[in-house]
Formats: structure tokens, C-alpha cells, sequence
């Protein structure tokens, strides 16, 4: 259980997908310019992170490494995880209706994130069993819509205020997301 | 229904194809990929500490089972005994796990020398396990038996300043070792006869 | 009608409070002299050319960003001497020139002025340069080493690398109202304690800082910390050592305070002051960094936007009028 | 300035009558010329009824107000010598009269009628100008018909006494007038609502008396709402949409004596806010221009000075001493141009002091930000601009010096704009 | 079509260089320009994949049926970054170690499937060719560009050589990942500056 909460602390804060691992930069800085957005798009990920995390763990434990063939692991991964999110968005647009009118837009997005294929990459690299997988993806989960969140917050103040010309938008971004990180560093050896 | 029947079909040609086009470029590059892997992870770290040996560690190695685990066995031949067995151990560091060779002198049962293989420490602090040599050495001549810990927790290894945290990975890998040895002591002598010119 | 008189024109209302941003900077420079006197009186003149160097080539920086950026100058309004004034009080007194000069460039430049200017900074300026610096080069806020040529009247051990390598036995060798008193190594402008409370409370009844984050700083640094050291008194140093030591106290007046990056609700600020008084607590205790104050006071910085979002309702907001 | 332990809000205390310079109210002789400003025209210079060149009497008629059935009208006998188009604030513009006046005063004939008899209808068509916002003529027409009629005995800004010197000298024609207003209104409640030094005295007026501390901003209509009749404004609804009335004190004595003697008024009482703070009261003509009035105290101007129509919170600052007093203006403050502190253009520092004074609990620090990028809508909808009851406080605490205030007004100007253009669009 | 070709080439070298004008891809970008020799590594993995995918898409552009054109892509893509690993694993593992799940990461980069969508399955095999090896080579300078600042700052080394004195300690955030975040955007601050021209 401890190696658990560890494990759920490191990979939320301390090694945080985004802010440590360079992992999913693209929707961090295309949707964290409205509130809105970005909350959608932090549960989408976390959807789709979650199930990728678990779906990729599967074919890794047992079929890649029986037939010993891990070298086509890139091919396998992003065939599961691309179904995956098509079969996610058939089912929401039948059976959730209203979760599919949130969070829609965003699924498709989230076939090319690389924060979702580096944690299925991550968790089979680390070669974890079926119940630390599945926390080490939630957690990783976690951490990204926690950093997207924290991050949408204060992207709505930077709209606001008076950022030279050329840094604005996407420049300013990047460098206040390096200063998240190195806020993060607070977390640094906690796990 | 034929229609997703057909595209179906469509992709698993395409993966097929795919499939069926690596498998040939792995088996062509498969031996030089093992080999690759060997020399630059656990090589230098060996040939570090073999330097003066008469063979190529990476070559002369046997593999044993421990448990359900399988290690490999790195046997450095100086003036024409095998007596240094090396093997690689980890303890976890300040940012993940920490590898470490460790090579033992049957001999004596001593510590013949340590060397780094992976790391994810910090550049310029917890690195310097790997590029500072006084902290390696410390390490060398001392008896299996012995217990080892760093200075802090009232042991006789100074840590790198500004990084006990690896250094107390090192010294974790470098106890795990022990009982690794300990445990496998007598096949590994009987696998070391073998290597006896 | 040629000598008419005119009047100045402007909107409502005509009287001003007559507190101005400059007003406001050059309090906390006064402030802060208690705590920098002291440095000087231990530190001497390194100390006094130091935090010079560090304030004027703040203002250096900010008046080149002025002119680069092609707006209007402000080093008037005292803020990047603040700034400058800060990074300088949280150094030892022997940090090299050219860290000072990187570290006022990351401040003004990279934590301020890129982001728009005074108010635009999302995070505290000085602990953001402070907090590059120490990832880049760690033996410069190593202050055993760094003052290893100063021989003080009292146990030259930085406290909490004391205590983060040899834990809680280093303790008694520290007097807690020698601790207070300033009797302890450290940043210029950090170790006298009383020196930063009546700057601090000086602030507080000016106005010029709001006692909520201070004091739930202090607040949740106690408690966090007491409740360590209950659990485990053998491991975890007292709450009152805690409260003397490293950046504490000016981190609960001078720094967790900064405007641009802390709230201004009442409940916000308690949740921050708070949380940032118990993340400095677990950085000290379990995390890697002897201190916690620079990146638990930064992490909440970052999170200040959505903590700010909590707010008293507006009068009327959201009545239906029948 | 005032240093203090910032727990509570800011609040700043009323000049008390006492404190005036001369207890008596100095009385400004006829000037030879007044111009009219009329401000509540509706529908624009159609309704006009004279003509430039036209000989009107004190009293007569000017210009319809609205559709409706009340009128300004001429506050001296004279002849109409121009009538132009004046900008005020914001660029609402309205016509503005210009009489040269006769020195003796000649009553219009119907005006003098009124009082005869005191019904609602014949009083009302005068009374689009009685002293005070809002007009009395609107609020007797207000739907849904008040219920509650507050009169003002505290003036509502800063240095201000005109409503406080009216419930001294005047409690019989107020305690008259009280009764008017039970007849001409179906009020339920009719509240006089005064300092507290002058409770004892209002006593006598008859109607329920409330007692305060004159302390800014409580004296808005808003925040006298909540804290007088506990009910809470909604968001950009007024307070009359609620069924209450405020009516200033002055207001309800010339509505007083117009009914019992036939005067119909003419005249505006109102303090003179000299550069070293001292008051002075005064009665002017409306339409008497600031310059007279000043010369006639010697009051010294400068270029440079500022010059305001109004209190100190918010007044609203002129350009030239030629513009006139109107029914409204319940002071006049000359402010040294030593003492002017000026805006600037700083971004939002968020010290929060503005949060902390504004009594309506507005997140002044984000709104400001919003407003400052045009963002007028959103500003409405998530940083409650429409809860702002308009007292200033921000704009006098905030240590950026920034013009929050005008930023809000424009604001909802702006606000109102966007609303009207979506609406015409549907 | 040769002119256009030419044309096809050159925009990808400014115009619309990634990461900068098309911000995509940005992981990467970040991850591996801790020293030159990633960065430049990175860059010629991901050129070849770009130019081999955009080939392929655009020679089997007819034959791809539309609702499964993208999972087709992605299998194209895939294997390719699969070539790619594996013969960087077989002739410069040392690189490939450094560069470690951010080769397999390819795959997922916006910019090859971007190309592949929005122009390979729409025109002819040169004109692909063309583009994808400017986009290419754009992309590898932009790395090169931002790897050499970052390394010789951060580390005081070019391409692991020395550039300093020996008494420089190198600015080590600029290596770590806050130094990552912000010289990328100060870096794209100057192409702003610069403008498109
Ligand atoms: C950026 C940064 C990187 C660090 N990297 C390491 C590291 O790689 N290894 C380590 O043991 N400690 C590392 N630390 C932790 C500190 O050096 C800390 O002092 C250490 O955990 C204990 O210090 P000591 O060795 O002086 O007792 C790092 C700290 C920082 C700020
Ligand atoms: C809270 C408060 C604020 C005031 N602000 C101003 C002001 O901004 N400008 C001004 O001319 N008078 C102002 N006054 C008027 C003062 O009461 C008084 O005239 C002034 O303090 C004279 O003394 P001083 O010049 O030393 O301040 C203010 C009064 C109060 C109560
Ligand atoms: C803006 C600036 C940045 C500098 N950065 C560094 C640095 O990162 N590391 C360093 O060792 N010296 C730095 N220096 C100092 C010089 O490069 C040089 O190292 C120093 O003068 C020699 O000092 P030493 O003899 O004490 O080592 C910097 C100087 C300036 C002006
Ligand atoms: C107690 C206190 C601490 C401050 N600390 C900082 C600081 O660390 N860095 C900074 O740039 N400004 C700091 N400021 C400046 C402040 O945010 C604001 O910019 C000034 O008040 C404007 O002159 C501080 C202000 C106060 C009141
Ligand atoms: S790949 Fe995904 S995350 Fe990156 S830009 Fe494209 S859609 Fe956004
Ligand atoms: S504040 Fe109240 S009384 Fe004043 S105008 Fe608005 S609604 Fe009417
Ligand atoms: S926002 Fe409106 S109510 Fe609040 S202080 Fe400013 S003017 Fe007064
Ligand atoms: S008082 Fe002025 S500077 Fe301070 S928070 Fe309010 S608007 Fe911003
Ligand atoms: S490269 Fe686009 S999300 Fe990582």
C-alpha cells in the first residue's frame, strides 16, 4: 500500500508527466488559454490515459512478450491506443451524449498526444505489475490535468496583462511553464 | 457492415505488411543490437574495473539462475585465474534506480571495485557517483562480511556532498551484491573452474 | 475669451488615499533594514557592496528592458530596487559578482519584465532568479562553505543543513533566542529574526502587507511542523526551531507577501499562506532540500489564479429580479 | 495617508453642519445671464416650447420632458438668447438655454396656479426640475408605485451639507411636506433618514425617523438600502425597480412650499467647497454660472486647479467656470492644483486594497483587468461590473493610481452599448 | 512541379520551420536538446521518417481507403520510427540510450502525421518528398539551433567538448527542464522578432 501512495505522489508531482517529462506540450499550451477548455481536455486525457495505460500493459504482458516480438511495441502501441479512442468516442456518442458534448472535440486530439503514448511507453519500460500500472497511469493522469488546470489558471492572467509583442501567446507560454516546473521542484525527493 | 469488414481488412494488410517487414530487419540487426547494448551499458563500467585483465569480460560471462531471476556473470581473468566475478545490482537513487557493477574476488571474498552503469541522477551533483573516482574507490578491498554504510549512518563511506541520497543508492546496490554473492557463492565457483586456462 | 482659464478634467473621485507604488516599495526597504543591519554587522562591507551591487544592477535591468521594450521607465517606483534589495537579502555575503548579475537579469528580466512589467509577474521575481541560481549552482547557497572565512561569536553551522544531515542532535547546539536574536549563519538579511518581525509587523500596520498570508504562514509552518515533531520527535526538529530558521520569517513578511503573486480574498490568502507554510514543513522534512520556503512559496504562485477564484459574493450577483 | 490596521473597510466620515464656516446660507444675487441645462429630455430638442428670442417668465414652460406630461422650466424672466447643444458626461447631450435676465422676477401665471390646487397632476408637470436626483416627476410615476419613500437627510457624498442644513433650518416645511407626500403617494412607509446629531430634531417631522453614522460610502442608495431596509439590490437593478424611492430632503421642502405657498423653485442650496476645505453654504439661482457664484464668495481660481460639480467621490470635475449650476449640483469644490493627485497608467500591482474597500465585494483587482482589455461583457458576467454601486472607493485607495472608477464607468456604458446593439439585432 | 518542388523544399527551412512557425511537436523539442548530439540525432530520425512516411502515404494515396486513412498513416509512421530504432539501437546505441522512450515518441509527432493529412495524401510523390525533407531539415537546424545554446550555457560543452575555461561552472538550469521551457520561448520570441520574411 505505501509503495502504492509513492508511487501515486511521485508520478503526480514529482516526476509530473508534463512539467518533468516533457510529455503532452502541445494540448498544454493549445488548450489552457480558457478555464473551460482546459478542464475539458484534463479529463479527457485522463479518460484515455488511464485506459491506454491499462489496454498497452495487456498486449505488452501478453502478447509482445510471449512471442517475443517487443521490438514491434511502437506499431502495437499506437494501433491500441488510436482504437481506443475511437471506440471511447463511439460509445460516449451513444451512451453519454452530454459526457460526449464536453469532452468530443478533445478525443480525437488525444490519438497524437504523446503524453498518453510516453506513459504507456513509461509504465512497460518500468516493467510494473497489473495494479502499479494501473495507479502509476491514474496518477500520471492526475498530473497532467492537475499541471493543465494550475497552468489555464494563470495563462488567464497572462492574457490580461501587458506581455511584449512578440512573446505573447505560445512564447510567454513556454516560459511560464518552465517556471511551473520549477515550481515543481518542491516535490522534489518527496518519493 | 461489408464496409467495415473492407477497411478492417485494409488495416490489417497494412500491419501485416508492417509486421512481416520488421521481423526481417530485427533478425538481420538482432546479434549486433545485443552487443551494442552490452558494450554501452554495463561496458564501460566492467572494463573499468577489469582494466589489466587478459580477456574481454563482455565476452567471457555465464548466466545463472537465481530464484526466478536470470543474471549474467562477467569473469575477469587476471594472470590466468578467473578469481573476479562482476554483476550488476541496484539501489535506488535521488531520481529512480541507480545500477551498479559490482566485481568480487573469490579469493578473498573482497570487494574487487564498483562501477556505474544506469542513473538518472542529477548532472554535477548526484552524477558525480559515476565521474568521482575517490568516491568509487572506497569501496574497493572491502570484505563481504564487512557492513557497510555511509559516514552519516555510522559507516566508513564518505558520501559525494550535496548528494547522499545517491550515494546512499550506490551503497544499497553494493549491499544487495553481497547477498547476491553470498547466496550464489558455490555455483559461482563452479561455473568459474570453467574459465581456468 | 483668450485668457480663460481652464481647469484639469478627469473623472471621479477627486481624493486619493495618496499611498503610491513607490511609497509602498521604499516602506519595505525600510522595513527590511532591522534584518539587513544586523547582516551588515556580522557580514561587513562584503555584505554592504553586495546587496549595492544586487539593487543597481536591478534597476539596471529594469531600465534596459524599459528602453528595449519602448515603454515608459520604472525604476521609480522602487520595485526592481525591492527586488534587487530581496534577492541581495537571501544570499551570503560572499556570492560572486556574476551570480548577483545573473541573478537580478533572471528577476527583472526573465521573472518580471518579459511578463509585461510591475503587477504582470505570476510568480515572486526574486525567488524565481533565487530559485534558477540554486538549481544551477548549489555550492553558492551553501553557506557553510560560503562562509567558512567568517568567524563569529556563535555555532557557524547553517541550521538546516545541520539538521538535514545530522537530524535532530544537532539542535542543542543552537540557543533558540540566540537563533532569534541573529546569532546564526545565513542570506544577509535572514537570520535575525526579531529584526524581521518588527519589519514585518511595521509593514503589517502600514498597511502595505496583508497579515493574512503572513500569518497563516507562520500558522501552518507551526503546526505542520509540531505535528511532525509529536509523531516523531526523534527525526523531526521542533516547531520553534523551524520558525527561526533559514528563510522563515522573511519568507512569511517579505516574500510569500509579494502582491502580483498572492491572492487578495480572505479565503484565498488563508489557504495560501497556509499550504505554503505546510509545504515548506515537507520539504524540510521528508523532501530534498534542506529549505523549503523559496519553492513552496513559488508552488503557490503557481496555484494563486485558482485559489483567487474563491471570493465573497458580489452584492446582488446572481439575484433573479422579480 | 491613513495608516491602519487593514482588517475593516475603508471608510471615510462626513463633514458634520456644524463644521461650516457660517452658520447662515449666503444668498447669490440674480446674475445677468443664467443658461438651463436640460438634462431629462427623452426624446431630444423636438419638445422644445420657445424659441431663441422668445421673452419667457420665471416659471414658464421650456421643454416637455419625454412623452409625458412635465416640463422644465425657466428659473428667471428673460430673454432666451441661445440655445445649443451641450456634451456632458460620457457624451450624453442635451439642449442648454441661455436667458439674459431681467432683475425682476415675473411668475408665469399657470406655475403660480399650482399651488391653488395641490392634486398630482397639476403639480407634476412643473416638477420635472425639482432640486435633487432623481426627479420627483419619474418617481411618482415609477412602476411598480413605491412602497417605501426614503428621504435623504445625510447628503450622499463627502463634504456635502445641503440636505443636512435643510432638516436644521427647515423641519416645519419638511414635516409639511411629509404630509404632501402621503397624499400624493400610495408609500406604505415614508422614512427621514438623518445623522445622528439631528436625530432628536427630526422627531418632529412625522415620519419614521432613522438615525446614522454619516460615514461614506453608507450613504449610497444601495448600501442605505441594505443596511436601512435590509433588502439587497440585485445586480444592475435600480433601486426604485425594487419599490423605493429616495428623495433628498431638500427636494421634499421645495415640494413643500410650492404646495402650501405657491413658490415654485427656482433656487438650488448648495455648499461651496473652498481650497482649504472649509464649507460654505449658498442659495443660487439654477442656471447661475459657477464663475458668478465664485466671484461672489472671492473665491481665487487658477489654471490648473480643478474645479468640481459635486462632492469629492463623485463629482464631476469641469473644464471652465462658465458652465452653470442645475437641479443637481449640491456643491461646488475648488481643489488647489497642488493637491490634485494624478492617474497613471500602471498595470493592476494586485495590492488589493481596492478589494478590501469596496463595499459591494467585488473582485476590483480582475475587473480592472478585464476593463483595461475591452473585455466589457465578461466583466459583467464573471467580475460582477453590474453589483458596482458607483462610491469611488477603489479609485481612492488604489496605490497604482489607477483610474478604476472611470474604467468601471465606462464599463457599463460600454456594457449598455453592446446590450442595446444585440437587442436591436433580434 | 520542379519549380513548386524547390518551393515545397524551402519553406520548411523558414517560412514555416517547426517547431516555431508551426508549433507542434514540441516534446521533443524540449526532451532532447539537452545536448547537441540528441538534437542533431533526433532531427535526422525524424527527418527520415517524415520523408519515408510522406513517400509512402503519397504513393499509396489512391489506394487508402478514406475511413481509415489515419490509422493507416499511423501504421506507415510507426513503422518507420520502428526502422529508425532499430537501426540506432545497431549503429549508435549510445545516442539512442540518451534519446530513450522519445524514439518510440516519433511516432506521435504532430508534425509527421500533420504532413502526412494534410499534404502527402493529396500530392504527388516529389512534391512529397520535397516537403517532407525540408520540414526535415528545418526541423533538425531548430533542434541543432536550441541544443547548442542549451549545451554550451548549460554545460559549457559543444557537442561534449569543452568551451570554457576551466574555473566556468556551467548554468545548469538551462539543461534541466525549467531551463527547457523557458529558452524554447525566448527562442521563439526571437523568431518573432525576426518575422517570416
Ligand atoms: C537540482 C537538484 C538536484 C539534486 N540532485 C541530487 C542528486 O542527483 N543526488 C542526490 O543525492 N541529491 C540531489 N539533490 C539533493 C540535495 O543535494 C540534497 O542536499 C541532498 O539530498 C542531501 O544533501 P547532502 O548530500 O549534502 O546531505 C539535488 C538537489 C537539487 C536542488
Ligand atoms: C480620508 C481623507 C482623505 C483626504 N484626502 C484628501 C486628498 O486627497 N486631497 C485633499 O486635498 N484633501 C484631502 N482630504 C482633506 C483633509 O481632511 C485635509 O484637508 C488635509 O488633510 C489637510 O492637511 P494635509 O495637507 O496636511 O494633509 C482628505 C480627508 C480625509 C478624511
Ligand atoms: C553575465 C555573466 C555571467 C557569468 N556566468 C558565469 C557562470 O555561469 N559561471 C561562471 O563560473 N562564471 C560566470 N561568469 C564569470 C566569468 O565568466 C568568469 O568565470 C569569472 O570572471 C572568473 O571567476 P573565478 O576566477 O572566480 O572563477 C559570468 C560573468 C558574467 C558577467
Ligand atoms: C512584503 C512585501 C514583499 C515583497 N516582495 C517582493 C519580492 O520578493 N519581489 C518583488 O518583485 N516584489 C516584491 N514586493 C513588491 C510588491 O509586490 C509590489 O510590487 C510593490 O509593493 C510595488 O512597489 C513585495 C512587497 C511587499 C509588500
Ligand atoms: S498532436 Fe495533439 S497535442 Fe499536439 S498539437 Fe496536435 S492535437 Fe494538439
Ligand atoms: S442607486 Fe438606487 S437610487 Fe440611485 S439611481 Fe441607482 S437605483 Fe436609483
Ligand atoms: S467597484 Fe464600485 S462599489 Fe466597488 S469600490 Fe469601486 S466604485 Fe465602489
Ligand atoms: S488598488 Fe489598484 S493596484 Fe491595487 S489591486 Fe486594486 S486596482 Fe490593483
Ligand atoms: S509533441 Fe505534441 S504533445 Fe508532445
Amino acid at each position: 500500500m505505501g509503495d502504492l501512495i509513492l508511487l501515486s505522489v511521485s508520478s503526480i508531482f514529482v516526476n509530473n508527466i508534463l512539467l518533468m517529462q516533457y510529455l503532452g506540450n502541445c494540448p498544454f499550451l493549445g488548450v489552457s488559454k480558457k478555464m473551460e477548455t482546459a478542464v475539458g481536455m484534463a479529463m479527457a486525457v485522463v479518460f484515455v490515459m488511464v485506459l491506454a495505460g491499462v489496454f498497452t500493459w495487456v498486449v505488452n504482458t501478453y502478447l509482445l512478450k510471449p512471442f517475443e516480438v517487443e521490438f514491434l511495441r511502437t506499431v502495437a502501441f499506437i494501433l491500441v491506443i488510436a482504437s481506443l479512442v475511437q471506440f471511447v468516442e463511439m460509445f460516449l456518442k451513444k451512451s453519454i451524449p452530454a459526457l460526449y458534448a464536453g469532452l468530443g472535440i478533445f478525443l480525437p486530439l488525444i490519438t497524437t498526444n504523446c503524453a498518453v503514448m510516453g506513459v504507456a511507453l513509461i509504465l512497460n519500460k518500468e516493467e510494473y505489475d497489473f495494479i502499479h500500472a494501473l495507479v502509476a497511469s491514474t496518477a500520471y493522469a492526475i498530473g497532467f490535468g492537475l499541471a493543465l488546470v494550475l497552468f489555464a489558471g494563470v495563462r488567464e492572467r497572462i492574457l490580461l496583462a501587458r506581455v511584449p509583442k512578440p512573446l505573447q501567446d505560445t512564447a510567454i507560454g513556454l516560459v511560464m511553464a518552465g517556471m511551473m516546473s520549477l515550481a515543481f521542484f518542491a516535490f522534489k525527493g518527496m518519493a | 457492415m461489408r464496409e467495415m469488414i473492407r477497411l478492417f481488412v485494409v488495416i490489417l494488410i497494412f500491419s501485416a505488411v508492417s509486421g512481416g517487414l520488421l521481423t526481417i530487419l530485427h533478425s538481420k540487426t538482432e546479434a549486433r543490437i545485443e552487443y551494442q547494448e552490452l558494450k554501452f551499458v554495463k561496458g564501460p563500467a566492467i572494463k573499468q574495473i577489469m582494466e589489466g585483465s587478459s580477456n574481454d569480460p563482455l565476452v567471457t560471462r555465464f548466466k545463472l539462475k537465481d530464484d526466478t531471476e536470470e543474471r549474467s556473470f562477467y569473469v575477469g581473468i587476471f594472470d590466468g585465474d578467473p578469481n573476479i566475478v562482476a554483476f550488476e545490482t541496484f539501489g535506488k537513487g535521488y531520481e529512480g534506480d541507480i545500477g551498479v557493477i559490482v566485481a568480487v574476488n573469490v579469493e578473498n571474498d573482497e570487494i574487487f571495485g564498483i562501477g556505474m552503469t544506469t542513473n538518472k541522477e542529477t548532472p554535477g551533483v548526484g552524477k558525480r557517483i559515476e565521474t568521482d573516482v575517490d568516491f568509487r574507490l572506497q569501496f574497493n578491498e572491502l570484505s563481504i562480511e564487512e557492513s557497510i554504510k555511509l559516514r552519516n549512518d555510522g559507516g566508513q563511506i564518505d558520501a559525494i556532498s550535496g548528494a547522499s541520497l545517491s550515494s546512499g543508492g550506490v551503497v544499497a546496490a553494493v549491499g544487495s551484491a553481497k547477498e547476491i554473492y553470498k547466496r550464489l557463492k558455490p555455483e559461482i565457483i563452479e561455473k568459474l573452474k570453467g574459465f581456468k586456462t | 475669451m483668450s485668457n480663460r482659464k481652464l481647469f484639469v478634467s478627469s473623472h471621479a473621485p477627486y481624493w486619493h488615499s495618496r499611498r503610491s507604488i513607490s511609497g509602498r516599495s521604499y516602506h519595505i526597504m525600510l522595513a527590511a533594514l532591522p534584518a539587513l543591519v544586523m547582516g551588515f554587522y556580522h557580514y561587513g562591507a562584503q555584505a554592504i557592496g553586495l546587496v549595492a551591487l544586487s539593487m543597481s544592477s536591478a534597476i539596471i535591468w529594469e531600465f534596459l528592458m524599459n528602453v528595449l521594450m519602448k515603454r515608459p521607465t520604472t525604476i521609480g517606483d522602487g520595485n526592481a530596487a525591492v527586488i534587487g534589495l530581496l534577492l541581495a537579502m537571501l544570499l551570503p555575503a560572499t556570492t560572486p559578482w556574476w551570480a548577483i548579475l545573473v541573478g537580478t537579469f533572471m528577476a527583472v528580466v526573465v521573472g518580471k519584465q518579459i511578463f509585461g512589467g510591475l503587477g504582470c509577474n505570476p510568480l515572486n521575481p526574486s525567488l524565481v532568479a533565487l530559485a534558477i541560481l540554486l538549481l544551477s549552482w548549489e555550492s553558492l547557497l551553501d553557506f557553510d562553505t560560503r562562509l567558512v572565512n567568517y568567524d563569529l561569536p556563535f555555532h557557524m553551522a547553517y541550521p538546516l543543513t545541520a539538521l538535514k544531515n545530522f537530524g535532530v542532535s544537532v539542535i542543542p547546539n543552537y540557543s533558540l533566542f540566540g537563533l532569534f536574536m541573529g546569532q546564526q549563519s545565513g542570506g544577509i538579511g535572514t537570520a535575525f529574526g526579531l529584526g524581521l518581525i518588527i519589519g514585518g509587523l511595521y509593514l503589517i500596520w502600514r498597511g502595505h502587507i496583508r497579515w493574512e498570508i503572513s500569518l497563516s504562514f507562520l500558522a501552518g509552518l507551526f503546526l505542520t511542523a509540531l505535528l511532525f515533531n509529536v509523531s516523531d520527535p526523534g527525526s523531526y526538529a521542533n516547531p520553534v526551531f523551524h520558525l527561526l530558521t533559514g528563510y522563515t520569517l522573511i519568507g512569511a513578511f517579505f516574500l510569500a507577501t509579494e502582491d502580483s503573486s498572492s491572492p487578495v480574498n480572505f479565503i484565498p490568502m488563508i489557504i495560501y499562506g497556509a499550504s505554503a507554510g505546510i509545504l515548506t514543513v515537507l520539504i524540510r522534512n521528508i523532501g530534498a532540500f534542506e529549505d523549503g520556503v523559496v519553492l513552496a512559496i513559488l508552488m503557490l504562485n503557481v496555484a494563486n489564479p485558482i485559489l483567487d477564484k474563491i471570493r465573497p459574493k458580489a452584492m446582488g450577483r446572481g439575484m433573479e429580479h422579480a | 495617508m491613513k495608516p491602519f490596521f487593514k482588517v475593516g473597510k475603508a471608510k471615510l466620515k462626513f463633514h458634520m453642519v456644524e463644521r461650516r464656516e457660517k452658520e447662515v446660507v449666503e444668498e447669490i444675487p440674480l446674475p445677468a445671464n443664467v443658461t438651463l441645462f436640460l438634462k431629462k429630455t427623452g426624446s431630444g430638442s423636438d419638445n422644445l416650447l420657445i424659441r431663441v428670442g422668445d421673452r419667457v417668465k420665471t416659471g414658464q414652460r421650456l421643454l416637455r420632458i419625454g412623452e409625458g406630461d412635465s416640463y422644465h422650466i425657466s428659473t428667471v424672466t428673460g430673454t432666451v438668447s441661445a440655445i445649443t447643444e451641450h456634451t456632458g458626461y460620457f457624451g450624453h447631450t442635451y439642449p442648454a438655454v441661455s436667458i439674459e435676465s431681467e432683475e425682476k422676477d415675473q411668475w408665469d401665471d399657470e406655475a403660480g396656479g399650482v399651488g391653488k390646487e395641490p392634486t398630482a397632476e397639476n403639480a407634476l408637470q412643473y416638477w420635472g426640475s425639482l432640486p435633487g436626483e432623481p426627479d420627483f416627476a419619474s418617481l411618482l410615476n415609477n412602476t411598480p408605485p413605491l412602497d417605501t419613500v426614503v428621504i435623504n437627510g445625510v447628503d450622499k457624498d463627502l463634504l456635502m451639507t445641503t440636505n443636512q442644513l435643510m432638516v436644521k433650518t427647515e423641519i416645519k416645511a419638511l414635516t409639511e411636506g411629509i404630509e404632501y407626500l402621503n397624499k400624493l403617494t400610495k408609500a406604505e412607509r415614508i422614512i427621514l433618514l438623518v445623522p445622528t446629531t439631528l436625530g432628536p430634531l427630526a422627531e418632529q417631522a412625522g415620519a419614521e425617523v432613522r438615525v446614522m453614522e454619516p460615514v461614506y460610502p453608507d450613504t449610497l442608495p444601495k448600501l442605505l438600502m441594505k443596511k436601512v431596509l435590509g433588502k439587497i439590490v440585485p445586480a444592475g437593478v435600480r433601486c426604485e425597480n425594487l419599490g423605493v424611492g429616495f428623495l433628498d430632503a431638500e427636494a421634499v421642502v421645495a415640494l413643500s412650499k410650492a404646495l402650501s405657498k405657491g413658490e415654485m423653485c427656482v433656487s438650488k442650496t448648495l455648499t461651496v467647497i473652498k481650497k482649504d476645505n472649509t464649507l460654505v453654504n449658498v442659495k443660487a439661482r439654477v442656471g447661475t454660472s459657477v464663475k458668478d457664484i465664485l466671484e461672489h464668495l472671492h473665491i481665487e481660481t487658477d489654471q490648473g486647479d480643478r474645479v468640481i460639480l459635486g462632492g469629492p467621490m463623485f463629482g464631476h470635475a469641469i473644464h471652465t467656470e462658465d458652465l452653470p449650476i442645475s437641479y443637481d449640483t449640491d456643491g461646488i469644490m475648488i481643489q488647489d492644483k497642488g493637491r490634485i493627485v494624478w492617474n497613471s497608467d500602471t498595470h493592476c500591482v494586485n495590492c488589493g486594497e481596492c478589494v478590501r474597500a469596496c463595499p459591494a465585494q467585488i473582485p476590483v483587482n480582475m475587473l480592472v483587468r478585464l476593463l483595461e482589455n475591452s473585455l466589457y461583457e465578461e466583466a459583467a458576467r464573471e467580475y460582477d461590473m453590474l453589483s458596482c454601486i458607483e462610491c469611488g472607493l477603489c479609485s481612492y485607495v488604489c496605490i497604482g493610481r489607477i483610474p478604476v472608477f472611470h474604467h468601471i464607468m465606462l464599463g457599463k456604458q460600454e456594457y449598455d452599448r453592446i446590450r442595446s446593439a444585440e437587442e436591436s439585432n433580434e | 512541379m520542379a519549380k513548386s518542388a524547390v518551393q515545397e523544399f524551402t519553406k520548411g527551412l523558414w517560412a514555416e520551420i517547426p517547431p516555431f512557425r508551426l508549433v507542434l511537436g514540441l516534446c521533443p523539442v524540449l526532451a532532447v536538446t539537452k545536448g547537441v548530439e540528441t538534437g542533431i540525432f533526433m532531427g535526422i530520425a525524424t527527418t527520415f521518417v517524415l520523408v519515408c512516411s510522406n513517400v509512402i502515404v503519397s504513393l499509396l494515396r489512391k489506394v487508402i481507403p478514406k475511413g481509415v486513412r489515419i490509422a493507416c498513416f499511423i501504421v506507415v509512421i510507426a513503422t518507420f520510427v520502428t526502422v529508425a530504432e532499430l537501426l540506432m539501437q545497431a549503429f549508435a546505441y549510445s545516442v539512442f540510450m540518451k534519446l530513450g522512450i522519445f524514439m518510440p515518441l516519433i511516432v506521435v509527432n504532430c508534425i509527421i502525421l500533420g504532413r502526412a493529412e494534410a499534404l502527402a495524401s493529396k500530392k504527388g510523390v516529389g512534391v512529397s518528398f520535397a516537403d517532407g525533407l525540408g520540414m526535415g531539415i528545418g526541423f533538425t537546424l531548430s533542434l541543432f539551433a536550441l541544443a547548442s545554446i542549451r549545451e554550451i550555457i548549460g554545460n559549457g560543452t559543444f557537442y561534449e567538448i569543452p568551451v570554457f575555461g576551466e574555473s566556468f561552472q556551467p548554468f545548469t538550469f538551462m539543461i534541466e527542464a525549467p531551463g527547457a521551457f523557458v529558452s524554447l520561448g525566448l527562442m521563439l520570441c526571437i523568431m518573432n522578432l525576426l518575422g517570416k520574411k
